[in-house]
Parts: C-alpha cells; structure tokens; sequence
C-alpha cells in the first residue's frame, strides 16, 4: 500500500494527513479535503452502527486506478485516499479524499471525481445495524448517476 | 485447471462461503457460472438470477465473456457501497 | 463577527475548525474543506512574502452574505469561512472554507460558490514582495469567469 | 452634508489618503467623482479616468447613480484579490 493510497481501521486526523499531502511545498496554492462521515439515519431507518467489509488487495488497486486517472485529467499536485474498514458508529469519519493543486478549480473537479467514482468502482460494501435488524446498504441510483457524469471523459485514454 | 473463487459482503452470507479453490473446466466465467448455480436454489439466486452480480478476475472488474486461466482469483459480490 | 465568519491575522487549525464545523452531529455525512495557500510564483516571479489588506466591516457583510446565499441555494448543515489578513509567507494558509452537508453534492457545489464568490466580491487585496519591488495583485479574468459560472441563479433571490 | 470617505490598497497609496470625512453637496456618487477629481492629476487618473473603479456605500458595492445620504460611508477600491 502506498503512502497516498491506504484502507485501515485506524480514524485519520485531517490535520495531519493534509499537512503531509502538503509536505510544506511553495508550489501548491489550493487544497480541497473531502470527509465522508456515518450518518445515524439512512433510508429513513435508525443507524446505530455499521461494518465496512472490503476486498483486500483489489481494493487498494481499485484506489491507485482512480488516483491515477485524476492526475491524468488535471493538473494537480498531489493527491491521497483514506478509506476505513472495520466496524464504525454515527459521526465517525469514513474516507478521506484531499487533493493539492495550484489553482482551485483543478483540485475542486479532482476531489469530487474522486470521490464519485470511490463511491461506484471501489470494492466496499457497508452493513448496517438498525432497529429492525442488520441489513446490507443498497447501491444508489444517485451514485451511479454521479460517476456518469465523469464518463464522457473515458474516452480520452 | 485451479481457480480461487471469492464472495463478498451479502452474497457470501447467501452462499455461507467467503473463498473456496475449484479445480473446473471452464473458458469464461460465463462457463463457471452454471457450474456453480447447479449447486442448489440458494446460488442459482445469488449468481445466476441476479441481475446486479459483480464479476473481477485478478482484481479488475470484467465481464462475464472474460476468458479464465490457472490460478486466477475470481471474485462475486454486490455493487459497492462504499465512500 | 460570528463564529462562522473570521477575519483574522492568526494561522487556523483544519481539524480544530471542522470539527467545530461537524459539532459532533450525527446528521451530517459530508464535509469539503477548501485551504488555499500562498504560492511562492505568481504571473511568473518569485514571491517572498505578502501582506492581505481588507476593508473592516464590509469583508464580514460580504462574507456573511456568501454564506447565507450558500445556504439558500443549497442544502448545507453547516459552513464556515476563515481568512487571514496581515503579513503571509510562502507556504501559510490564508483561507478555508468549509461546509458541511448530509450529502456530498451539495457540500462540494456550495464551497466552489462559496471561494468564487469571495474571491470577487469580498474586499480583500493582496500586495506581494517580489525580487523587483513590492506590487499590488491583478484581479484575475479567470475569477470572474469562475464566479460568473453561478449568476444565472442569482435570478431566484 | 457630512460623508465619510475611504480608499484601500493600491488607490490609498496613489492618492496617499486612507479616509477623510467631507462636507459636500453631492446628490450621488457620480456628483461626488468630479469634485474628488478637481483635486489634481493622481485623482482624476485614480477614480476618474479609472475603468476598474469599485465604489461602496455603507458597506455595499453600488453603481455611480447611488444616491448619497448624510452620514453615509463610501469606499473607492480596486478589485479585490482576496482568498
């Protein structure tokens, strides 16, 4: 696993891994930092905990591919992933995307890319505990829609 | 020829398997699919029946007219939802 | 000046200020973070230092009404904006903006909005040292370009 | 009518003035300019002849036919650069 690609148990403080995607560089002028955090209510249903289960091995591929393909469709800087696994509660942080770019708009389309297609191509799956019993999440219709919007972009490589 | 074959997240609850190692006569995993659903209701539902079934072969998502060698890891799971 | 509009000369810490943000709110499942940095080239020469200069008073009306125009067009839990004024160097943060939000959406269109319009329409300005003297920043056509992205909906308020 | 008068970054270095109350008869801002401009050369070429212009009154970016009140504050400054 490389050092801007990483799945773990372990929470993340956003200061830190910014400060190292940073890496004190006088180049970079915009950094976007997106946090995904667990909700207690999905679907209408009271979420009181959840396990993610993941894909070892394809996982961090699947990660490293995305990565890839936004620094091959702007011009950023640097960029990481942080994706959590393992058992997690409401407010808990589950990913972090951050990416540093010299200018804004580069480093804004990269983070939302990113995460659109984390969302859709990365083998997570999430099971949640509620009142009525532990369910696995549904894919969205919303998610899928979102990456799509990205596609048209395939083309170019 | 050997495959490892793996299963994730509701499909592996479904089959009660996470991974098992298949010595099978199979081109495609189009091929192994049947091979696999003969085993009973339960993976005819999970595998053949289900339009929303994920196919990777060595860790890339594929589709199921994908040839399959020795020693490849094929995996089955839901659509993800991670993020 | 309210919590979630500061105008200061003090550095700011990015979890400290999320974490601010998120309040431990189990609603919340997305955070985008801006942090925009000083660059050590700009139009081409070497930047030693610079110093933000802003208008009291109206800087934190402006602000506050690009927050509150964030908030009518989106669907935003919470958001804040910080920037810095006085002596900056290479490498310091200068602003962050910050927006929480249930879905991913909604939190990365409303802090896009939220740097555009504040790089055109709250009165600060730069005057950076460079090796030939000392010289007051150019508003940039791209910023306008960029801000101007989001006028049509000016038309609902 | 007594106006308070403000001018930041490069417009307070050009003219060498940060604020200024004035007493003067001046419906709007456009009546105002001139009389500002009559001051000589680096005034005229400042706000006058100056395309980039922004004006504020009390803390609100307005156009040249605002009217202007007593009591009122208003800000000449070029365009921001800020974030």
């Amino acid at each position: 696993m490389s050092q801007w690609v990483r799945v773990q148990q372990e929470d993340f403080d956003l200061s830190t891994e910014v400060a190292r995607l940073r890496d004190g560089r006088k180049d970079i002028g915009a950094v976007v930092a997106f946090v995904g955090t667990v909700r207690d209510i999905n679907q209408g249903d009271r979420v009181s905990t959840m396990v993610l289960e993941h894909y070892p091995g394809m996982t961090e591929k699947a990660l490293h591919e995305i990565r890839e393909e936004a620094h091959r469709r702007w011009r950023l800087e640097n960029s990481l992933i942080i994706h959590r696994v393992g058992p997690l509660a409401p407010a808990d942080q589950i990913v972090l995307v951050a990416v540093a770019s010299r200018h804004r708009g580069d480093a804004f389309a990269a983070a939302e890319f990113m995460m659109d297609y984390l969302k859709t191509r990365a083998p997570f799956w999430k099971k949640e505990q509620t009142p009525e019993g532990s369910r696995w999440v549904d894919a969205r219709v919303s998610d899928q829609q979102a990456a799509q919007r990205w596609e048209h972009a395939d083309a170019d490589i | 020829m050997k495959i490892t074959i793996l299963y994730f997240a509701s499909l592996r609850e479904q089959l009660g398997c996470a991974q098992e190692v298949l010595d099978v006569e199979a081109n495609t995993v189009e091929e192994l699919l049947p091979i696999l659903c003969e085993r009973g209701p339960q993976w005819q539902q999970a595998l053949c029946d289900n339009a929303h079934l994920q196919v990777a072969v060595n860790h890339t998502v594929v589709d199921l007219a994908t040839p399959l060698k020795e020693g490849d890891e094929v995996a089955f799971f839901p659509p993800v939802t991670g993020g």
